[in-house]
């Protein structure tokens, strides 16, 4: 099972916080993982895959859409950071 | 040392600062603090309560990361971070920074350019919430403008 | 409120913050504080006493009207300045600036640009005691530098 | 009487903080005291006429050698200043 969490904005979009999901067979990347989240909702899709989202793979910022999701455990979708 | 701490609890910024300051070798000449607080009126109107929601884990490690890197990069041993989450009402601390320095020059740069990359690369997202409902806060483009400063 | 106070007593940099700090408006986002200690060398060796001469009367008076003058050019309204004079051992404070505003890069201009006019304006002079006897200290190159640069 | 202040290292030229003086009538300017002044003692004179020393007459800075003192009841001299 994978850990997908949504923070600030997203965590809207996709309704809650976290999400335990197995993925299927042919979700082998960061790009796969989000083509699948859009196919069930094309709105959460078109936000995650907005400009300045990062994606955490196991809580190290990742960013590249070739990355191999399959062996983690937690993938992290962040909308623009704003501390301080 | 380097300090950083991101916390649930309201802080007393004075009492983290004498603490911190206490500490200081022969050698600190110079010692400079940001406490930024959340006001109760923003662009959008009055401001109620203000939510940072943070990533357990991940945030904590990018905030002593970025501590890190400002410390080396203006050559200080000493960097305070404390930086809020959770509900935060009107006129409450949200962040601390403070640094130390033989001269002032390093612990003025340290602090205003840690704080430019806290408003843009921290791993927080802010809610504010007033009359008209709650939105989600961004960096503004002038704080994208001022932390591409420092890439260059 | 613009606060200054010249005074030959020790203070608690922490404790004046916190007091000027506790009066702020709703609109108050940012506090930038500087402290500034004496240490224990300098680039002439060891510092067994700094003193710091004053022109009382005068150095009140200037002192006031530089911190009117960055707290207007900044359009900030709340602005502390508290500068020692007399025998200072190593260790502790000299002069603590701090500047309250809505946003930070005011409070931090105005701090830095107030440390920048005091250390070349203000009128005090300072005479370091070490192991080889005294010597009056003067703004570096750099001081004047940098309080050049917010001339222009 | 007038009160005539050095302050930092013009004190030690001066031999003291603080002189109370009566100016004779041939001193008129700023410039005439900074004379009247090195005629006594020629080390203080160019120790009050070098670069960066300010001349501050009943409390407001003047810096100009033509400024009358007549009416003065303090002159200070002061060298390159050192704050914060």
């Amino acid at each position: 099972m994978m850990r997908i969490l949504f923070f600030g904005r997203l965590r809207d979009a996709a309704g809650g916080r976290e999400r335990l999901v197995a993925l299927p067979d042919d979700v082998g990347t960061v790009a796969d993982l989000r083509d699948w989240l859009a196919r069930n909702d094309a709105a959460l899709g078109s936000a995650i895959s907005a400009r300045g989202v990062h994606v955490v793979v196991d809580q190290v910022i990742c960013n590249k859409d070739a990355q191999d999701v399959r062996a983690a455990a937690e993938i992290a979708f962040l909308p623009p950071l704003s501390g301080g | 040392m380097i300090e950083t701490l991101v916390t649930g609890e309201a802080f007393a910024p004075d009492a983290e600062v004498a603490r911190f300051v206490a500490a200081r070798g022969a050698d600190c000449g110079a010692a400079v603090t940001f406490a930024g607080y959340c006001r109760g009126a923003s662009k959008n109107g009055e401001v109620t309560q203000l939510e940072l929601e943070h990533y357990p884990g991940f945030t904590e490690k990018e905030i002593e990361r970025l501590a890190c890197l400002i410390a080396a990069k203006h050559n200080i041993s000493d960097v305070l971070v404390i930086h809020r989450f959770g509900a935060i009402a009107p006129g409450e601390p949200i962040v601390l920074v403070a640094a130390l320095s033989a001269h002032r020059a390093a612990a003025f740069a340290a602090v205003e350019e840690l704080m430019d990359y806290l408003k843009t690369d921290a791993p927080f997202w802010k809610r504010e919430t007033g009359p008209d409902g709650a939105c989600w806060i961004e960096p503004t483009a002038e704080d994208r403008r001022r932390r591409e400063e420092h890439s260059k």
